[in-house]
């Protein structure tokens, strides 16, 4: 029997709601109908009353998360599509970012986001919010790229005492498939090693760790080992197993899905040429999406989101750098 | 200001060119969406396709009392037929859904995230709420520039988008300025599966109006005339310097959310109530008794209709898709030397 | 639903001990602001300081009616009435305004940015309108709980936040809920130097109760009996399970927006028209007419406060002020290895 | 006579408004009142209905100003402080952001941002949010550090076919004095070399060229001689003259106001070592804010904020380095 991401994501929502009375879920369309993407599918049944529908009112589904949370509960918010976080944005990096930091008292609260892009899906429903997340203080920002992770981080990430950002992938959702959930179990704040290798480092993190993966493996052929290092989360963000790995590779890509500036690239290569200038025997080099909106079209959108031929092609010029 | 007032459509009726006009871009609407729902099951669109069924006449009603080339209009999601009563072209249509790079978006966007901002029409965002505050923005523009005349801007959306906040700061500024707005709420039951009693909490969203200090009408969106009487009248008085109208009208959404939706939480009762009729039924019976049009007319515009929606699929699959090569990928207008 | 309902005062003059706790809140309030009115010009504190001067008895009526313990309260920027009603120490205000590191807030955020989040205080953050859901989010959590009994969570906004997307949205979510959510809306006529008329369009706040499906109360703020019978009525009514309740009480904000303000945009006729006359004066008049109190009653009392804010400011200036090196500099409560 | 960087903010409007009659102010209490920091004193009166007072609603206000530049305006947005413009947030990035990608018509907004730390401002009247916005496509972000900057930029910013977001910075309002607004015009888009030098490059914008200025002067007595590179707009960004500068100091250190995630900062850096690698002579360095919210007690804010002191010792690691 095979498991797909969403399974995983739908399957911790399961268990958390089971073991932990704390926890209920928040969102749009999630109760009954079990949400957009059926990540609570049949789940206010077994639950009555903890998976509950919310009006239009992202900014109010938040605020609510963090009124509860002060009163002892662990509420997860399901947002539609991270895009529409934007319209909760204060109320995510002002108040509930900034909250245990003024009063002292913790605030666990953990916001599902469908993240990243897919064919057709327009400018509107295909962002990659991690960055901008992980800019403020106060928030753990999760971008699990694999089934046992999307799992694991998502029981781990609603058990930490903050609140959580948690980037769950829609090309994931169904494209991705594992035998059982029960991979390696990686704490937060780790990386995990995606795949070993010896002549160059990518560093990525959600869908662009598959990406890579299959950058690598075209590359295995014409002899070249690459290393790819799965972030896991963005922040905190795990410099000490990128540093060790380009400490055996000497070459540094790193490849995320947002926007060019800034974003989780330049905080990997920085923070590399910050600790580890001297392990390097080339320039390190990033992948980003293009500086546009993420196109409607699947002939302009595959050219703008970062894929395993471009991600090779960078390695290629790095590795014989 | 009044509530739910439903002027009486007798005035109308003598109006048949109006009506006629109204039905005749209902009809196009549909056949069109029908079309493009076909479109969609047989694998022929990317992304998703978002239907008006049920929702023609209050949204050709208003399009058709607005005035292209001196009103504003933003539609939303489920507003082909006010679109097309205002006088948007099928190509706009059949290009963004199926991706030709000759349409309004070049393909950046896909379905109903289209528009023509310079001819009236500005393009939505998916986020709900946001185009009120742009619509009373454009109004804004043209007081400044002394040229507002009897010119009216005009916004649609549904009954969970009444929940935004963006909603809420866009109707507040209408009304603070007092600008000629017309804010239409299409109550089709339901936002995506969630119903109005996890929406909103009072009886009729009309009742919002008065909080406002905005006029407010409420009518029954299934039925052809009253609808088309109550959009058009609250046209004229945004028009006639009553200040903004917040219009609500009530019906049932006669599709799923989108195409891959099977609406299968909408119970049988509420499908066979009276707000589940099809005002395009309620039209055409209303019309005929009217003697406004004869079957025999109607049918040679489903024909006519039929016709001009293959013509505007089949140039648009023949156009040119988007070439990532040849895109300039800009998001900014300005061409700095650095980026 | 009942608009702009002013239950008799009646029962509460025979509630002697309530109203003299009231109005003790209130001269508390009024002393510790005026001595941080001085202390600002003063230069002694960094940041702003912001009255309610004007606003004690609506403020205090709210904060006096709830139950520390039991009820939430979400105060806001001039509530140090309610605050004091509600039973907040002296030295939560002192320490906060002093930047002393052992206030509730450790000085990392100042002034009225502060509260008791455990005890059913949330802190407040500048952002208006948004602590409308959090209050909200609370009383939703004790129901999920099953020990919401006859809990309120109450909180207060200006005329100025009601234009935000925030209080909308939370607003409609309680009315939704039909949480046991009490509002108090303070129309003090400016929202720092914006007159009503740049802020709403409706008459009174009060007509927009109607429209989210909830309880609306309006009440002559300046009218101590009045309005701590309104406010108390609101909180009654939601105790007893009707659903949310919006008061709006009516007022003049008798000094600047903030101390570096001097308000000279409020016209003189403005300070002098009822609006304008200030709840103090008016309680004591009231309160000595009842004879729930006497003069000399007052005077002690006065006499007592100044003492026990003198003591309060003394403490908060005598203790140690935040100390970067032995900061923590944590923003997330976990200790994660990686940062 | 001397002017200052809010009378130079002023001054600009003011011409603006003369010269061209499609430019109108909107924002909370900026008519009769001149706005909180008095950037729009006496406007109003001086362009009757062209210096708007709008309801406290910072979403309606964007998508107004969105509106009005669709049928021709050139809008300019007063926040009253960058913070609240958080509740702005999707208005910006997805309604005026994505404008002219999606439909070719251009989207000229101005919305000035009152930014960065005071002392006692506290965690929502201080921050510095350049580095949220320019991650997104479509944004022209501008940092002006120079009362003459405050003034062009401001002009050759609502010139601009596109949404600008002006960040203006509260600190250096009254500190900051210049004889004239006179100073040499720079293109938009182009860096200043604020300080020549030629041990170590600094790359600042806004407060922080001051402070970097400051600690640069501290090292001249030791014999370094460090250039600081005033970047003035943080997108674009003038990686081409940070690269000049790096080739010939060898050193790189990037100081921003903002949180240590992501941000300017960590666009310099990665674009310096992706570029110019073979350049450096050392790591390159980074200074940021803490990564707290701004604390209010100005104790904890000094040592929350880049400041001179820590310039000059983090130079001093990098000169031996
Ligand atoms: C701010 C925001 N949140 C969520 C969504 C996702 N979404 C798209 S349409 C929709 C339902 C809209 O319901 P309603 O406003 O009643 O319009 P209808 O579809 O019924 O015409 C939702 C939740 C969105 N587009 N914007
Ligand atoms: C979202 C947001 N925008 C702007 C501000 C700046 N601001 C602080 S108080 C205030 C006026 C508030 O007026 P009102 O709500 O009437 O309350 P009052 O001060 O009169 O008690 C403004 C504009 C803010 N705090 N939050
Ligand atoms: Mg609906
Ligand atoms: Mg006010």
């Amino acid at each position: 029997m095979s498991v797909t991401y969403i399974d995983a994501i739908r399957e911790a929502q399961l268990k958390l709601l089971q073991d932990d009375p704390r926890v209920f879920i928040y969102g749009q369309d999630i109760s009954t109908f079990g949400g957009a993407f059926k990540a609570t599918k049949g789940l206010a049944d077994l639950f009555p009353g903890r998976v509950a529908d919310s009006p239009i009112s992202e900014d109010a589904m938040v605020g609510m998360a963090v009124g509860a949370a002060i009163e002892g509960m662990r509420p997860i918010i399901e947002m539609q599509f991270a895009d529409f976080s934007s319209v909760a944005f204060n109320q995510i990096v002002n108040q509930a970012g900034t909250h245990y930091y003024r009063t002292g008292v913790p605030m666990p609260i953990t916001i599902r986001m469908p993240s990243g892009g897919t064919a057709g899906s327009g400018p509107f429903h295909s962002q990659s919010m991690e960055g901008v997340y992980a800019q403020y203080p106060g928030l753990v920002v999760l971008t699990p790229a694999t089934v046992s992770d999307a799992y694991h981080m998502l029981i781990d990430g609603v058990a930490l005492d903050d609140p959580v950002i948690y980037c769950e992938h829609k090309y994931l959702y169904r494209w991705l498939k594992a035998e059982s959930m029960a991979g390696e179990r990686l704490p937060i704040g780790k990386a995990r090693i995606a795949r070993p290798g010896r002549h160059a480092t990518v560093v990525a993190y959600s869908a662009m760790v598959h990406e890579s993966v299959r950058a690598a493996e075209d590359l295995r052929n014409e002899g070249w080992e690459v290393e790819v290092v799965d972030l896991r989360s963005v922040k905190p963000l795990d410099t000490e197993t990128v540093l060790e790995s380009v400490a055996r590779t000497g070459r540094l890509l790193a490849v995320g899905e947002s926007f060019p500036w800034g974003g989780a690239t330049a905080e990997v290569v920085s923070r590399v040429v910050q600790d580890g200038f001297h392990l390097l025997d080339a320039p390190p080099m990033r992948i980003n999406a293009r500086d546009t909106p993420v196109p409607y079209h699947p002939k302009l959108w595959s050219a703008h989101r970062p894929g395993q031929d471009l991600i090779r092609e960078t390695l290629r010029q790095l590795l014989v750098y | 200001m009044q509530l739910a007032t439903q002027p009486k459509p007798a005035g109308l009726a003598g109006n048949t060119e109006f009506l006629r006009k109204v039905y005749q871009a209902m009809l196009r609407a549909r056949i069109l969406e029908n079309k493009m729902s076909s479109l969609y099951k047989a694998g022929k669109i990317v992304g998703g396709v978002y239907l008006g069924r049920g929702q023609e006449a209050v949204s050709a009603g208003l399009g058709a009392s607005l005035v292209k080339g001196k009103d504003f209009f933003a539609p939303l999601i489920r507003d082909q037929a006010g679109r097309t009563a205002f006088g948007e072209p099928l190509l706009d249509c059949t290009r963004t859904y199926l991706g030709s790079v000759l349409g309004p978006t070049r393909g950046r966007d896909g379905n109903v995230h289209r528009g023509r901002p310079k001819e009236g029409m500005p393009t939505m965002i998916s986020h709900l709420g946001v185009q009120l505050s742009v619509v009373a923005g454009m109004l804004f523009a043209k007081r400044l520039q002394g040229t507002l005349g009897d010119r009216v801007g005009a916004t649609c959306l549904g009954d969970g988008a009444t929940s935004t906040g963006s909603f809420h700061e866009g109707l507040n500024f209408a009304a603070v300025e007092r600008l000629p707005f017309v804010l239409v709420v299409t109550n089709n039951q339901y936002a995506y599966s969630t119903p109005n009693t996890s929406q909103f909490a009072c009886a009729d969203l009309v009742e919002k109006a008065r909080g406002y200090g905005v006029g407010g009408l409420s009518v029954d969106g299934t039925d052809f005339l009253a609808t088309v009487s109550v959009v058009g009248e609250a046209v004229r008085r945004a028009r006639a310097g009553e200040g903004p109208q917040l219009v609500v009208a009530h019906v049932l959404r006669l599709s799923g959310h989108g195409e891959h939706d099977d609406a299968s939480y909408v119970p049988q009762e509420m499908r066979s109530s009276h707000c589940g009729r099809d005002c395009m039924d309620v039209a055409r019976t209303q019309l005929l008794e009217l003697g406004a049009v004869t079957a025999d007319e109607i049918a040679g515009w489903e024909e006519q209709y039929a016709e001009e929606v293959q013509q505007a699929v089949a140039q648009a699959q023949q156009e040119p898709q988007p070439d990532p090569d040849t895109e300039d990928w800009m998001a900014v207008s300005t061409h700095f030397p650095a980026r």
